[in-house]
């Protein structure tokens, strides 16, 4: 029976390199399958909610998908998944995910690959005492993500929280913070700054002098913004839930598939996506997409090879899964990240009881 | 909160202030002098940090980036009046900004092209890396304080560019009377083109030196743009000392408003509410600041209303 | 005496209406020559079209020996044409002395002789042009003309609204330019009885025309009264 | 005498250092022409734009028939009947010579805000805007737009504009500039009639027309009023002649 | 009849006509994109009487469209969590029903728009488009920061709101809706243009001075015409958000305002069917270039750039030439 799949990712602007990777891990996993009833048609949000319900409209209208998948942004996610799901399609996520799609807003048609929103904060607040800060100074920017950001490293971190500072969002110079950070007598910096915002951060903490640990998010210490922020990223920590170095077979032959494919290292985003492929390719073994009951039962199975290694459902249809700590290194030409520990291990997440499912 | 932190982020306010008059200097002379709205000044910075980062990553020079950053900039400066701005002149100002709001995209998307969508590298260079330690033992980034003295350089340079050489004279007469300089024997066709590619130089060169301490991607130049319009507007369209005055009021406000308003916020709130309300508040400030400037003095603050 | 302007059959429109129909005007090395019709004749734009501020669809504009034809404003301009243009057109945000040096050529007419021919403008150097009375305008851009150093010096009613006793100056003033530096002139103005006493010729436009030429002297009541109602 | 339609008491402006206007006072009564002359830079427009309501003054008054108008803005003014003209031309340049009159029109009866009638199609707007358009001989160029007008035809459409108001007291700033001799007669003539309408405070470099008109002629210099009387009493006077007139216009 | 009435005509048929045509052939989509198409041209109607009559280049009507689409959000999003809008002091239940929704829109987007108007209109030329900006700006980063209606986040209706009458769920149908308000705003802004309203606002654009000494007052004249702007802007914005099903701070932000200026201004600035025509272009342009290339922005950067340069006065200034003066 054939599957057609509707992919809206972030393809153009200034975001795209997350799309894009999103878009090749996903391709890649197909490609590699050669099941010729799986058809994909991949559409550019432009990171505009707007831009991105339209596209849902027309995959859904006009190309009759059966299934949504490839929202990079939380924002966006929340504009196009409660529409399809309430159409009766079903939506795969591939990272966005945002607490209300988790909590009282779980849908029976929505799958979330790649994570809860808070696991990666979780992750780095468990692990910051093994790290050894117990005065953390706490940083996002001010809109929700970055509020659920630091609730979720607060949520596993067990020392003194010295200082918490919510940043514009797109803010670009961060001298005042910095000044903060210095005067503040914390012993490690936990920070969620996506994209730019992270990279300017990263570079400038390096060249103040200030020195304390780092510790982050693995999207913004990712593989996708490593190499713009230099060896001032050497040294971070970074909650993860996926490594390049993470020890199984599928996650082996993915990082060289990939490597191979395109001539660069795969980001977290390239993980979910190609899980997120080859979870739908499983399930499309095992039923019909007509058969929508049975097609979502073949999903929550979750009966493939993870790049993440064990990977299983809860009820809400988020991943359990192992939490790790990475840290960013330089291996001869390139900076990457290395696993450094296990953070949380079969971490679902915070919102499960509000899920009625 | 101690004084130290407290002078120490009234010199960080300053210090971005000046960094704000460097993106923005490029702009007050397309704009305040040939009254040109150049929307896609904030992608002549980024084609500005580009060139920098990819010389530099090639040839392992942060200097020869620099000077390809203002080669580049200037000559796609060059380029963009030649083919395109020079067509505008004439015109009102909203085809000005629809054809720099197309030359945004063209830019940003060729740029892309080129150089694919992650973000690039670029690093101060290592001469000036590092903090130093200023009297009174505040630790400042060195960089930081070569960027206060580009800055204040520019703005003399700019200054005396416009208020004291014929060529600013004529640019000016220009933009009271195009037709006027023009009977008169002013080639003033070329003196735009030479106006323009210095504005844009001025962009890139900002663009490589703020590029070292920001992330150099595409789309960096966007938030530069409206910042920058903020400055020169607060400052007074066309008026350099406006430009700067303007840019340290913008810096001073949003550094100590990021700063103190969550402070001020704790005193009557619980703290996370404070820290978010204030962040909130905070991220307003400087459009606030520009309103209220603007409605008292509708002109800026130096300029002729 | 050579000629120095020559224009031929010129024809000129804005956009799709027509404005001149045919204009002949030749100005010799030397000569003061006195353009004048009715309001709407076509006397602006014949001074638009032979500073390329138009461009002229039919015949010629021959200055200083060159064709003008598709030469830009400013070539024509250095070629040696100073304009007085019509309504004044100081450079508004520019003071005094910036307007007089903004398009200066070297020549005999310098800030020092402009100042001397009109001491208001020394008096208000540093003021803003935009603030400056309607008269001290017009004497800012007479003086603003005069520091281009031009061969043919254009005046499109160049003494409105000044005052009289200016105005008596003015006319002294382009008298002895006429007889100290030989500078030619082509003079718009209203007033027939000041131009009478300085122009060597006149060239009359009737709905965008030319309809009559020749010396001043020949110019007889009734000419006057059937092109310009005196 | 009558009580003077418009009333300038003390009047004073600087401008920085410049006292502009330095002391002014002046009537104008009804059924007169009243001329303002000067030499250049004297202050002549700054007075009127004092009197229209443009500018603000540092101190002094202005009484439009009886009332106190000092503190009222331009607009105000103009609806309790002060028409003025401008030095240079001001007409709104994309709208034709008709819509031009039809704005004055509506705009002295206080019609502005009507927001679903055309506003050409108002026969009672339009039948009094073609007859001002008419009477300053613009009939046939009603359609251009008048940006588009010769120099001179733009001054006949500002005084056109200045008659819809159907005003108590006609401002004009040097109508006869730029008017050729023809015009200028006519513009005389004009003039000549209209103070019967309404009294006429005349700024005007064209001493033909002011001898010719002014049943009173005051003489600014440097912001001041340093002469006030007939006609033939100012062009007699020495100082006048001085500082104004020059020698040449005793002909 | 005038070449552009034809064109206007000829535009208002084809509009119609595709998403007729669609409906027949199975596209729905076409039907979305033709509703978005009229939605984005209603703000550039309202963005037009502002701009193109009054002169008024506003940077910040994406904090008008904005609003309008929260003002459905807001009234909607308690319906939708069975909660009443508000308790105190008298208790309001939400709504779901579109001509409540439209009048709130438009009055919120017109109060909005008096108080913006009111404090940008002392300052003109650049300073004016940049004090709008300034606003929206402010707005912008309101709604980013403020918890309640989700933040950055934004907030989704799940079902549409409905019309006495139709079903909205089915695209024709909301279709023709948005289509029929279009079509009432552009003529009661062609109205408007004739009116003596529209001589005054006219007039106080062209020559403000000249306006003042003819006792209009421009200041009053000109934030008339911003209200009337801005609360139209809002009910595009409510129509917008019910096209989504969805509001968030994007349909606030300056590239927003930038976008409804971009309609205006390739449509022709001041022709009454301009922002169509331009809204239309630019939607088509962006669907039909994004199924090209990954960079088609770039190629959608060079098309606009194309009829800025050569095509003055907008596709329809090009198209019906000059306008004629009406007598
Ligand atoms: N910008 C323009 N667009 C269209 N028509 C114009 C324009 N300028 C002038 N005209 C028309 O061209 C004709 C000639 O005008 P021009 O200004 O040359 O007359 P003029 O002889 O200088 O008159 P005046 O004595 O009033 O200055 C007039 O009919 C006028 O309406
Ligand atoms: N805004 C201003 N700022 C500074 N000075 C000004 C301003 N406006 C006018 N002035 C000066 O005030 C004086 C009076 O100007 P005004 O325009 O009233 O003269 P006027 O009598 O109308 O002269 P004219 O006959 O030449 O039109 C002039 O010297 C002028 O330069
Ligand atoms: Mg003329
Ligand atoms: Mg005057």
């Amino acid at each position: 029976e054939p599957v057609k799949v509707g992919m809206i990712t972030t393809l153009s602007g200034g975001g795209a390199s997350l799309g894009i990777d999103t878009r090749d891990g996903f391709m890649l996993a197909v490609k590699r399958a050669g099941n010729p009833d799986l058809e994909v048609v991949i559409e550019d949000d432009q990171q505009k909610p707007d831009i991105a319900v339209q596209i849902a409209d027309k995959m859904i209208q006009s190309e009759k998908v059966d299934l949504l998948t490839g929202i990079v942004w939380s924002n966006l996610a929340m504009a196009v998944v409660p529409a399809a799901t309430a159409q009766g399609k079903f939506y795969l996520s591939t990272n966005a995910a945002p607490s209300a799609l988790a909590g009282k807003g779980c849908n029976p048609n929505y799958f979330s690959v790649s994570y809860q929103n808070d696991n990666l904060h979780e992750a780095a607040g468990a692990y910051a005492a093994k790290a050894g800060i117990t005065k953390a100074f706490i940083m996002a920017p001010n809109y929700p993500a970055g509020q659920d950001s630091l609730a979720g490293f607060k949520r596993f971190y067990e020392g003194e929280v010295v200082g918490e500072v919510y940043t514009q969002l797109g803010q670009t110079d961060y001298a005042g913070e910095i000044a903060q950070i210095r005067a503040s007598g914390a012993d490690g910096v936990f920070i969620f700054l996506p994209g730019g915002m992270g990279i300017s951060f990263v570079k400038q903490y390096a060249d103040s002098g200030v020195g304390l640990q780092l510790i982050g998010p693995a999207f913004s210490f990712d593989q996708s913004i490593i190499q713009a922020m230099g060896d001032a990223a050497v040294g971070v920590l970074n909650g993860a839930n996926w490594s390049p170095d993470l020890d199984n077979a599928a996650n082996a032959a993915f990082v060289a598939g990939f490597a191979e494919e395109y001539g660069r290292l795969p980001s977290v985003y390239a993980a979910y996506g190609y899980d997120t492929a080859n979870l739908l390719l499983s399930a499309m073994g095992k039923a019909s997409v007509t058969d929508a009951d049975a097609f979502r039962a073949a999903l929550r199975e979750a009966d493939f090879d993870s790049v993440r290694g064990e990977f299983a459902f809860n009820a809400s249809q988020h991943p359990i899964q192992d939490l790790y700590v990475r840290e960013v290194v330089r291996d001869g030409d390139i900076l990457t990240n290395r696993i450094v520990g296990v953070a949380i291990e079969d971490r679902g997440h915070a919102y499960e009881d509000e899920c009625k499912m | 909160m101690s004084a130290m932190l407290l002078i120490e982020q009234v010199l960080n306010g300053l210090q971005y202030g000046v960094m704000l008059f460097l993106m923005a200097a490029g702009l007050t002379l397309v704009f305040g002098v040939m009254g040109l709205i150049n929307l896609a000044h904030g992608a002549l910075f980024m084609v500005g940090a580009f060139a920098c980062a990819s010389v530099a990553a090639a040839t392992g020079s942060f200097w020869l980036g620099l000077a390809a950053s203002l080669a580049a900039a200037a000559a796609a400066g060059a380029i963009v009046e030649l083919t395109v701005i020079r067509r505008l002149y004439a015109r009102d100002h909203l085809d000005q900004v629809l054809a720099t709001f197309a030359l945004i995209l063209v830019f940003s998307e060729g740029t892309r092209w080129l150089f694919g969508s992650f973000p690039l590298y670029l690093d101060i260079p290592p001469a000036l890396a590092g903090p130093v330690t200023l009297p009174g033992g505040i630790d400042y980034p060195l960089y930081r304080l070569v960027l206060i003295g580009i800055g204040l350089a520019i703005a003399g340079g700019l200054f005396w560019l416009i208020g004291r050489t014929r060529l600013g004279i004529r640019i000016r007469a220009g933009e009271a009377d195009r037709e006027m300089i023009a009977a008169l024997g002013v080639d003033i066709s070329r003196l735009y083109t030479i106006v323009f590619a210095l504005g844009a130089a001025l962009a890139g060169l900002a663009g490589a030196l703020v590029g070292a301490l920001q992330s150099v991607q595409v789309g960096m130049g966007e938030p530069v743009l409206i910042l920058a319009f903020v400055v020169i507007v607060i400052g007074g369209i066309g008026s350099i000392k406006g430009a700067l005055v303007g840019a340290i009021l913008v810096g001073l406000t949003d550094t100590l408003g990021r700063f103190l308003l969550p402070v001020l916020f704790g005193a009557f709130m619980p703290p996370s509410q404070a820290t978010t309300v204030g962040a909130a508040l905070a991220s307003m400030l400087i459009y606030i600041l520009m309103a209220g400037v603007l409605v008292v003095r509708p002109g800026g603050l130096f300029g002729r209303a | 005496m050579t000629a120095l302007l020559e224009m031929r059959g010129v024809t000129a429109f804005y956009g799709h209406s027509q404005a001149l129909f045919g204009v002949d005007l030749d100005v010799a090395e030397g000569e003061v020559v006195a353009l004048m019709g009715r309001n709407g004749m076509g006397k602006t734009t014949t001074i638009r079209a032979l500073t390329r501020l138009i461009p002229h669809r039919e015949g010629a504009i021959r200055f200083a020996g060159q064709a003008l034809e598709g030469m830009q404003a400013h070539r024509a301009a250095r070629l040696g044409l100073g304009l007085v243009p019509e309504g004044r057109r100081a450079f508004r945000g520019l003071n005094v002395e910036e307007n007089l040096i903004a398009a200066a050529r070297p020549g005999p007419w310098d800030l020092a002789r402009v100042h001397v021919l009109f001491p208001r403008l020394a008096e208000r150097r540093g003021q803003d042009a935009a603030t400056l009375s309607g008269g001290e305008q017009q004497m800012l851009v007479i003086g603003r003309a005069l520091m281009t150093n031009p061969r043919l010096l254009i005046l499109d009613e160049a003494t409105e609204g000044l005052a009289p006793l200016i105005r008596a100056e003015i006319w002294a003033a382009i008298r002895a330019l006429k007889a100290e530096t030989g500078l030619s002139i082509l003079v718009v103005d209203k007033s027939l009885k000041e131009l009478v006493q300085v122009a060597d010729r006149a060239v009359i436009l009737e709905k965008g025309r030319t309809e009559w030429a020749g010396p001043m002297a020949a110019m007889t009541r009734g000419l006057a009264d059937r092109f310009l109602g005196v | 005498m009558t009580e003077p339609v418009l009333e300038v008491r003390n009047l004073q402006l600087s401008f920085g250092a410049l006292r502009a206007t330095d002391g002014v006072s002046l009537t104008l009564c009804p059924g007169e022409i009243h001329a303002l002359i000067g030499p250049n830079g004297a202050g002549k427009s700054t007075l009127i734009g004092l009197i229209a309501g443009t500018l603000k003054p540092d101190a002094g008054q202005v009484r439009l028939a009886g009332r106190d108008v000092t503190a009222a803005d331009a607009a105000v003014r103009a609806r309790a009947g002060l028409a003025r003209s401008f030095q240079v031309s001001a007409v709104a340049a994309d709208l034709t010579v008709l819509q031009n009159a039809v704005l004055a029109v509506q705009g002295a009866r206080g019609q502005s805000f009507g927001f679903f009638r055309p506003a050409l199609a108002d026969a009672a707007l339009r039948g009094a805007a073609e007859a001002h358009i008419a009477r300053v001989g613009l009939s046939d160029r009603r359609t251009i737009p008048a940006g588009d007008l010769a120099h001179g035809e733009r001054r006949r459409l500002e005084l056109a504009m200045a008659l819809a108001l159907a005003p108590r007291a006609f401002v004009l700033d040097e109508p006869m500039a730029g008017m050729g001799p023809d015009g200028a007669r006519e513009m005389t003539a004009l003039l000549d009639d209209l103070r019967h309408e309404a009294p006429i405070l005349l700024v005007e470099h064209d001493m033909d027309a002011v001898f010719a008109l002014a049943d009173r002629v005051s003489v600014l210099v440097s912001g001041r009023i340093i002469a006030s009387g007939t006609v033939a009493e100012i062009r007699t006077d020495p100082e006048v002649r001085r500082a104004y007139l020059g020698e040449e216009m005793l002909e | 009849m005038r070449r552009e009435a034809i064109l206007n005509a000829a535009i208002a048929i084809a509009l119609l006509a595709v998403p007729l045509a669609a409906q027949a052939m199975g596209e729905p989509f076409v039907i979305t994109l033709a509703t978005k198409v009229a939605i984005l041209a209603l703000a550039g109607v309202g963005l037009n009487i502002a701009l193109g009559l009054g002169g008024m280049v506003s940077l910040g009507h994406a904090a008008f469209f904005g609003i309008g689409g929260y003002a459905m959000a807001v009234l909607a999003a308690p319906v939708q969590a069975y909660e009443p809008l508000m308790t105190w002091p008298v208790e309001v239940a939400g709504t779901k029903s579109m001509p409540i929704i439209w009048l709130a829109a438009t009055l919120a987007g017109g109060l909005a728009a008096l108080a913006i108007g009111a404090l940008s209109l002392r300052t003109s030329g650049v300073y004016f488009i940049m004090i709008t900006l300034a606003f929206g700006q402010m707005l912008y980063y309101f709604a980013i920061s403020w918890p309640a209606y989700g933040g950055e986040d934004g907030l989704s209706i799940y079902v549409r709101n409905g019309f006495p009458g139709l079903n909205t769920l089915e695209p024709l149908q909301f279709f023709a809706l948005c289509y029929g308000v279009l079509m009432v705003a552009l003529l009661f802004s062609r109205v408007l243009a004739r009116s003596r309203f529209g001589l005054a606002l006219a007039g106080a654009r062209q020559n403000p001075l000249r306006s003042a000494a003819l006792g209009i007052r421009p200041y009053s004249v000109k934030l008339t015409a911003f209200v009337i702007s801005g609360a139209i802007t809002g009910l595009a914005g409510a129509l917008f958000a019910d096209l989504n099903r969805f509001v968030s701070p994007a349909m606030l932000s300056w590239q927003t305002s930038g976008e409804i200026m971009v309609f205006v201004i390739l449509g022709g600035v001041a022709r009454l069917f301009g922002p169509v025509a331009g809204a239309a272009l630019f939607i088509l342009l962006e669907h039909w270039l994004g199924g090209f290339s990954e960079y088609w922005k770039l190629f959608l950067g060079l098309a606009l750039l194309g009829i800025v340069l050569f095509a003055r006065g907008g596709l329809i200034g090009t198209i019906a030439g000059r306008e004629v003066a009406h007598d």
